[in-house]
């Protein structure tokens, strides 16, 4: 019992947290189609700005101050970056950003080191949430949870109650008539990419002290974010929200499941010695094979559904 | 209402205008008539902003050369392009209400004008852009430029591709945008329709013009016709 | 036999039911123009013909054997070849090569990657046959994205004529031309199809009626008429649907 | 012109091959000094790779991000065959082993392309992606086939010398390699002109319009897929023969980003970008490593760079160069290009001698805040080499606004004169 | 004359830092034998050479290296660039008589390198992976407490092998011991242990034992206090860099170490190379081997009177040397460094037993047990062929 509800809460509040690493991924994808690359750097900017600004006047403020200096990072990118190349088409983009992910890396490490800073949880926040039977539920992982789904509501919103992302979809596609009917499109552009780097910067505030703050931390986002918002569906961000959460369950549940082909085989009366051909791969447990889950999903997914769950678009 | 002084325009280095003058008056229909690459769209791109060019463009007096796009566009001008810009992702509706420069702004249309206007749409009205009939996309375009309230509304080739019946009817309609005092600069292939709805017309042959005035007088004037009209 | 047969032929997008049970046939080496209101469902008939979307009931037969349910390369390899209303080219290879590339399957290259391209006469030949044809000659080398609009629309129907397919479609091919070059554009397809079964779809009155010998209207996804042009000029319900009385409006 | 257009087009392409051939051949004794030969074995193993990389990306359109499974499986094939070799197993000599990579690569075209191609453009990339993260965790999951983190080693030098071949000194491996990648080099350009070659091209341009002239773009991508997965196994069998050692990392995302790097830095739109693509890849991550730990910095900022301002590569500016040249615009724009690289010049050198301080500051400061740069000894703790390297950054961006407008208008004029001349000529 | 040692580990990318400690850590012994004339007129010197982590890229190093007349190679960061240096080693050797190169591996602890695969010119100056679990197990046995342990490590061959090793030792020690669990996880990928934990807690372990190193390790430390579970964790690596940073206070009074050497030993030996080290680098000296290495190689030399690696490593064979942690000999037949190893607890700094905090944490590496020689040792299968 004890085991199972932790499970569902880790799995929930695990797969919260992915959401919060690709929400600002799945906004710039879903109105621009650019992949941006180097998303996971700029969490890890979040991450050490938030040090730097929290160990002058704390967390609190940092909460605020960090997202916004990385957005405004990323509305430079933008404007210097990645405008001339949008008539180029999205590959030239996307490696932009991929060079830039290179660069990101090695600035963090010049400006901040190489070890990982001690980024610390607030007090307030340091501490069980509540305990039930034993274990104990962290006020800082609901936090997170909490932020998740604030940020959800706020794309929400700015999707569904501003023209922002028709003006961007339209701008996609026909950039010019865009413009004749009187949109400036690319301060738009400037302000969605800046605005999903806010997004991936906060989750950075929040994420850098839950883990490590270190130069390899956007290295070991980085592939998963672009599980959840290709699952999801490109750029749908309920296909999203559902595939975090997918992802996040299926992996924890995974964990907790010690089976393995042999045992199957085994029950089913066959033995499996080391002396079975791909005895390795039948003794796999489905644990061990948490982590390839999502890649797992990934490629079945594009292959019977390649709009992703939610996904309008190939 | 629209004056345009001396215009030179490029592609890069490719020089297409070669000093155009152009006028509309408040209310009025003109048509600029030509061949295939007179460089009649090539005009009305410069003066939207969307080609590099010197000279003046004056809308209400005020000078908009050199400014961008979209402060064009907020100036009064509206432009219908020539090859069915539908964003084609969108409904049909979420097309016609980005035509609105401002959210929510009412102008001097609504949806139900144009749903009005052309009923074909309104059935079509949550369907993608994109799937839309080559004469649908043509009509949307058009109602799409209205929803922005233009004072002066420059369209180019509108009855490209449409039936011969949904023709008339957009003759019909560009008289009725006039009667509402709204400009219309008229960029047409088809000459039986400019000459029976404009009041005055312009022909444009390599980059500028070759003939000005009426309907009447260019039905007059044969040589123009089977030199730059081929007709 | 019928070239090209459609036997109760229905397609639905989600709800709406665009085409209604048409039917149709078309004698080989007919030509035929099919016209009808914007919306028709003239193109989405072309789209259904040529195996771009699947049914949602009826059937299609070309020469008497079925083709509804088949992919696109499917039915082209039968002998069906079709162009589009907007323009549908390789943007970024020469006129040459995009007329090379459309006769390479017909000549039976299929996926070599045994074969210099270079020495294939026969399919060279047939290329610059092609592009003499369509009077693009001086353009063998340009990409085919920086031709004008008039020189694409005739590469878009050389394109299509060029693996030699013996049922063409063209959906508009005079779209957007003057009147002296959709002249030409009607001399050009009266030439390259001598022969050849033809469906075209067209709102210029004056091609119609220069190009057709039969006459298909379809209006809210149904054939109301299919006739000889005289005989369309003259049917009261064509003229209310379609014409409306300003059929001599170009 | 005209007198171009008339020379039988076969002498050029001997010249050309042949002195391809004449490179390869005299290459090492060039650079043989150091690690020149490590280098140049190398660069011929990621040309090949890049090649085939290309088929995809360039001539194809198809964006992967797992093109490493394909190299990185057919080296792990070739180093187990090598060991078998080895063992007396399995009668295969030294030169062929890079066609058991081939081959095996060849074999996971045909199962995992079958898989990828169903699907083109983003959905194709992502695809690529998920199948790269599987295949490169499972490697570490199976111990058995894949050596766990340390990879598998074994020994080029299988038996006996063959006509005073052992495979054992560098420059055999070297010539093993060049002979391969001339080889593959002939193979990947002829199938560039054949008819499969052609429409992988026309399906990158307009997959849709494809399906209508009678071919099945899943089916042509596809094959081209299974192609190129050939030479990535090449590839990755005469890395394991360079190496002697085959690990995880050469089935990695890592890996796979790497080439598309390396491939779009030398342009992907030109058959020769791959080759470029790879010199110049190799010399920054190798050699440029071995000489400053601000490498990445550095391949870094050349590669956005160079995308931002040169989306075709390196190869549409040589290109561009050329064209000019072949007009005879060279003298006109020669000039001006001099004095804008002069211009830079000292800016570069600003610019790394303040990089290379700061790495210093933030690395070594501990060891003495003297470093040697450029053959001096500075302190990189007083103000005057900091304000020498800004200062000639400062004089290389006002000799750049002198210098660069000029240049750009001298191009302009060029490249317009150019586009009359070619109009003029059809 | 100088004898010039290559140092072939990560110096950039994620393992840069303590690729970087420890080549820091090198070069102040180096520095200090130079000074001190620890091998009579021969200076030493190190220098580091960027394998970026990679078996591959290491080659290229060596090649490098070779290339550019060192005769001397250190390395210590994975197992599996060990055994690739190794095999590469053996071969240039082979291939180049007059040429050879000798390494010395200062921590990659594959029992392998000094068994099956063992060879002259190999020797490794920590205590191996299978004599750390004999120290640890020996530590473990009498403790009454212990009733049910839980490993954990990372899927690949070092985590396997400590479980492996885990199992069977306990069994032959303490067979009343409930082995609760073995998980193997991915290496690197896991961002959140929470579940983890979960299985560990609903499995009642009171001890968790763990090869887990870097971020891997903290954030399982971390995860654990999340979820207040009260078991021991057993580590191998919580001393590395980065690692004392991560895990802060979270992993007080639960954590635990085995390694050859700490700080807080109960003479506090090796002070005055750390907090040279820290004046020097602001950084602290952990990786204690690199002492053995500098000393016993002077020795050497100084024995040998030539820095000539084949008559060095002769030297080197059965020398016993003063090292940090007192005592050590090379074992001749196996070239595996016998040494004292340590237990110790990570505890707030109370500057008696405690004196010297870690990363500047306020948390130090309390000694619980210091465990002889001989109570590691392992039975050799080493079969080893030697020159000449
Ligand atoms: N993007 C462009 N780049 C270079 N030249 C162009 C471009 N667009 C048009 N031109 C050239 O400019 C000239 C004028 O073109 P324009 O489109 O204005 O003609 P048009 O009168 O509108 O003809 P059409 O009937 O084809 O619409 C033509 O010669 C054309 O080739
Ligand atoms: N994929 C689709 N999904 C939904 N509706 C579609 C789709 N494709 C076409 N339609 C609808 O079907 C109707 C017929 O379109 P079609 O393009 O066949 O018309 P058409 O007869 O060619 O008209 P035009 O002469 O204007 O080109 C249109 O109303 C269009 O909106
Ligand atoms: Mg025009
Ligand atoms: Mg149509």
């Amino acid at each position: 019992m004890e085991f199972t509800l932790f499970t569902m809460l880790n799995g929930i509040s695990y797969g919260l947290l992915l959401f919060m690493l690709s929400s600002g991924l799945t906004l710039i994808f879903s109105m621009m189609g650019v992949l941006n690359f180097a998303h996971a750097s700029f969490y890890m900017l979040g991450a050490y700005i938030a040090y730097t600004i929290s160990s002058v006047v704390g967390f609190w403020p940092a909460l605020v101050l960090a997202p916004v200096a990385v957005g405004l990072l990323g509305a430079l990118v933008e404007r210097y970056g990645l405008r001339p190349l949008h008539k180029f088409g999205h590959i030239p983009e996307l490696l932009f950003t991929f060079g830039l992910s290179f660069l990101i890396v090695e600035l963090v490490q010049l400006i901040w080191g190489r070890a990982a800073v001690q980024y610390a949880i607030p007090k307030q926040l340091d501490g069980p949430l509540f305990t039930l039977f034993s274990t104990s539920f962290p006020a800082y992982r609901a936090f997170m949870m909490l932020v998740a789904l604030a940020m959800l509501g706020a794309i929400w919103l700015v999707l569904t109650r501003t023209r922002v992302g028709l003006v961007i979809q339209a701008a996609l596609t026909h950039p010019e008539a865009a413009e004749a009917l009187g949109h400036n499109v690319p301060r738009i552009f400037m302000w969605v990419f800046g605005g999903g780097c806010a997004l991936a910067g906060l989750a950075g505030v929040i994420g850098g002290n839950a883990f490590v703050t270190e130069p390899a931390m956007a290295a070991t986002v980085g592939s998963i974010i672009f599980v959840v918002v290709v699952v999801g569906g490109m750029g749908s961000l309920a296909g999203a929200f559902a595939a975090s959460l997918l992802i996040g369950i299926m992996q924890t549940t995974a964990v907790a499941l010690d089976y393995s082909l042999a045992h199957l085989l085994g029950k089913l009366g066959l033995a499996v010695t080391p002396a079975t051909p791909a005895y390795a791969l039948l003794n796999v447990t489905i644990a061990q094979s948490s982590a390839i889950l999502p890649y797992l999903l990934l490629v079945l997914i594009l292959i019977f559904r390649p709009k992703g769950l939610m996904g309008t678009r190939e | 209402m629209l004056d345009i002084c001396n215009l030179h325009a490029y592609y890069g280095k490719s020089h297409v205008l070669h000093g155009v003058d152009l006028h509309v008056e408040p209310g009025e229909i003109v048509s600029l008539l030509g061949r295939n690459g007179a460089g009649r769209s090539t005009l009305v791109k410069a003066a939207m902003g969307q080609v590099s060019a010197t000279g003046t463009v004056k809308l209400k007096g005020r000078e908009i050369l050199g400014l961008k796009a979209y402060q064009i566009a907020h100036q009064g001008l509206g432009y219908v392009p020539e090859n069915r810009d539908v964003f084609p992702t969108l409904t049909v509706e979420q097309n016609l209400v980005l035509g609105q420069k401002n959210a929510g702004a009412s102008g001097r249309w609504s949806l139900d004008d144009m749903y009005r206007m052309f009923p074909r749409l309104q059935e079509r009205r949550a369907v993608a852009a994109g799937v839309l009939s080559g004469g649908e996309q043509q009509m949307l375009t058009l109602c799409r430029t209205l929803m922005g309230d233009p004072d002066l509304i420059m369209i180019d080739e509108p009855t490209e591709g449409l039936a011969p019946k949904i023709v008339a009817l957009v003759a019909d309609y560009l008289t009725a945008l006039r009667e509402r005092g709204i400009s219309v600069l008229l960029v047409e292939q088809k000459l039986a329709i400019a000459m029976e709805i404009s009041q005055r017309v312009y022909v444009m042959g390599h980059g500028a013009i070759v003939f000005e005035g009426t309907p009447a007088a260019l039905r007059a004037d044969a040589a123009v016709r089977k030199e730059w009209l081929e007709v | 036999m019928k070239a090209l047969e459609l036997v109760d032929v229905r397609k639905s997008f989600g709800k709406s039911e665009i085409i209604r049970g048409a039917n149709l046939g078309i004698e080989q080496g007919e030509r035929c123009a099919v016209i009808g209101p914007n919306g028709a469902g003239k193109s989405t008939l072309f789209n259904l013909i040529s195996g771009r979307f699947p049914l949602s009931s009826g059937e299609i037969r070309l020469n008497g054997q079925r083709i509804s349910g088949r992919k696109p390369y499917q039915i082209n390899r039968l002998g069906l070849s079709r162009s589009f209303q907007i323009s549908n080219l390789f943007v970024n290879l020469s006129v040459y090569e995009n007329l090379r590339c459309a006769v390479l399957w017909s000549l039976g290259y299929k996926y070599s990657f045994w074969h210099r391209l270079a020495k294939l006469r026969d399919a060279h030949e047939r290329a610059e046959q092609v592009l003499e044809e369509i009077g693009l000659q001086r353009q063998r080398n340009v990409a085919a994205g920086v031709l004008t609009y008039a020189e694409q629309r005739a590469l878009e129907i050389g394109i299509t004529i060029a693996g030699g397919a013996d049922v063409i479609l063209l959906d508009e091919p005079t779209a957007g031309m003057s009147r002296s070059e959709s002249d030409a554009a009607v001399e050009l397809i009266r030439k390259v199809t001598v022969g050849k079964t033809l469906v075209m779809v067209e709102h210029d009155m004056s091609v119609v009626f220069g190009l057709a010998d039969k006459i298909a209207v379809l209006v809210y996804g149904e054939v109301i008429a299919c006739d000889t042009p005289d005989r369309i000029r003259g049917n009261a319900a064509v003229q209310a649907a379609y014409l409306g009385g300003h059929e001599e409006a170009a | 012109m005209k007198e171009l257009r008339y020379t039988p087009l076969n002498l050029g392409r001997w010249l050309l091959w042949g002195g391809y051939a004449l490179i390869l051949l005299i290459a090492p004794l060039v650079f043989s000094k150091g690690g020149g030969l490590t280098l140049l074995s190398q660069m011929g193993t990621v040309m090949i790779f890049g090649l085939s990389y290309n088929m995809l990306l360039g001539q194809g359109g198809m964006l992967s991000f797992g093109h490493a499974v394909y190299s990185g499986l057919g080296a792990f094939f070739a180093i187990h065959a090598m060991n078998m070799a080895g063992a007396g197993q399995l009668p295969i000599p030294t030169s062929l082993i890079p066609l058991v990579g081939g081959l095996a690569g060849l074999g996971f075209g045909l199962l995992f392309g079958y898989v990828t191609t169903r699907k083109a453009g983003t959905t194709f990339a992502m695809i690529t992606l998920g199948l790269v993260e599987l295949v490169f965790a499972s490697s570490l999951m199976f111990p058995g086939f894949f050596g766990g983190e340390g990879g598998v080693t074994t020994n080029r030098v299988i038996g006996g010398a063959v006509l005073g071949i052992t495979y054992g000194p560098q420059i055999q491996v070297y010539y093993l390699i060049a002979f391969w990648l001339f080889v593959c080099t002939a193979a990947v350009y002829a199938y560039t002109q054949t008819p499969l070659g052609r429409i992988i091209n026309a399906v990158r341009d307009n997959p849709e319009r494809v399906e209508f002239i009678g071919y099945d773009t899943q089916w042509v991508r596809y094959l081209v897929v299974i192609l190129s997965s050939f030479f990535a196994g090449i590839a990755g069998g005469l890395s394991a023969i360079n190496f002697e050692i085959v690990s995880a990392e050469n089935v990695s995302a890592i890996r796979s980003g790497s080439i598309l790097l390396f491939t779009f830095i030398g342009g992907i739109g030109f058959f020769f970008g791959p080759l470029l693509g790879a010199i110049v890849g190799i010399l920054f991550s190798v050699l440029l490593s071995d000489y400053t730990p601000a490498w990445q910095l550095y391949l870094g900022l050349f590669f956005v760079l160079l995308v931002r301002y040169a989306p075709g590569g390196m190869g549409s500016l040589i290109m561009l160069l050329l064209r000019a040249a072949r007009f005879g615009h060279f003298g006109r724009i020669g000039k001006p290009l001099g004095w804008v690289c002069l211009a830079v010049l000292p800016g570069l050198a600003g610019f790394v001698a303040g990089v290379e301080m700061l790495y210093h500051l933030t690395l070594e400061a501990a060891n003495g805040s003297v470093k040697q740069l450029f053959g001096m000894a500075v302190d990189t703790r007083s103000a005057l080499p900091w304000s020498l390297a800004g200062g000639l950054l400062l004089a290389s961006i006002v000799a750049w606004r002198k210098a660069q407008p000029v240049f750009a208008d001298a191009w302009s004029a060029s490249c317009a004169e150019i586009a009359v001349q070619t109009r003029s000529a059809r | 004359e100088t004898v010039k040692i290559a140092f072939i580990d990560p110096l950039s990318g994620p393992f840069a830092p303590v690729g970087q400690n420890q080549l820091k850590s090198f070069q102040l012994i180096a520095d200090m034998a130079t000074k001190g004339k620890w091998a009579g007129e021969h200076k030493i010197e190190v220098n580091g050479f960027d394998n970026k982590g990679s078996p591959q890229e290491s080659l290229t190093q060596l090649k490098a290296v070779i290339d550019q007349g060192y005769r001397y190679i250190t390395q210590g960061n994975g197992s599996g660039v060990g055994l690739a240096l190794l095999d590469a080693v053996n071969k240039h050797n082979e291939r180049n008589p007059g040429k050879e190169i000798v390494y010395l591996n200062y921590a990659a602890i594959d029992p392998d390198m000094t068994n099956s695969k063992c060879s002259f010119w190999h020797f490794r100056f920590d205590a191996n992976s299978d004599m750390k679990m004999e120290a640890l197990t020996s530590y473990m046995a009498p403790d009454k407490n212990i009733k049910s342990v839980y490993i954990i490590g990372q899927n690949y061959a070092f985590g396997q092998a400590v479980s492996r090793a885990a199992k069977e030792y306990l069994a032959r020690k303490r067979p009343d011991i409930k082995i609760a669990g073995d998980d193997l996880h991915p290496i690197g990928q896991v961002k959140d242990f929470s579940p983890y934990i979960a299985k560990i807690k609903a499995s009642g372990a009171d001890s968790v034992i763990t090869g887990n190193w870097g971020a891997d390790l903290a954030l399982l430390v971390r995860a654990a206090k999340d979820a207040d579970l009260k078991a021991n964790f057993y580590t191998y690596y919580g001393i590395t860099t980065g690692v004392p940073t991560a895990m802060g206070a979270a992993g007080a009074e639960h954590t635990k170490i085995i390694g050859n050497w700490m700080i807080n030993n109960e003479s506090f030996a090796g002070k005055e190379v750390v907090e040279a080290f820290k004046a020097k680098y602001n950084d602290d000296y952990y990786a204690a081997q690199t002492h053995s290495i500098i000393t016993m190689l002077s020795q050497a030399i100084k024995a040998a009177k030539t820095p000539d690696p084949v008559k060095v490593a002769f030297a080197l064979e059965g020398m016993k040397a003063q090292s940090l942690n007192g005592g050590v000999m090379m074992q001749k037949q196996d070239h595996q460094l016998q040494q004292p190893l340590y237990i110790g607890t990570w505890t707030k700094v109370n500057g008696k037993d405690v004196k010297y905090d870690q990363e500047n944490t306020g948390y130090g590496w309390r000694m619980d047990k210091k465990i002889d020689a001989y109570v590691a040792g392992q039975p050799t299968s080493c079969q080893m062929k030697r020159p000449g």
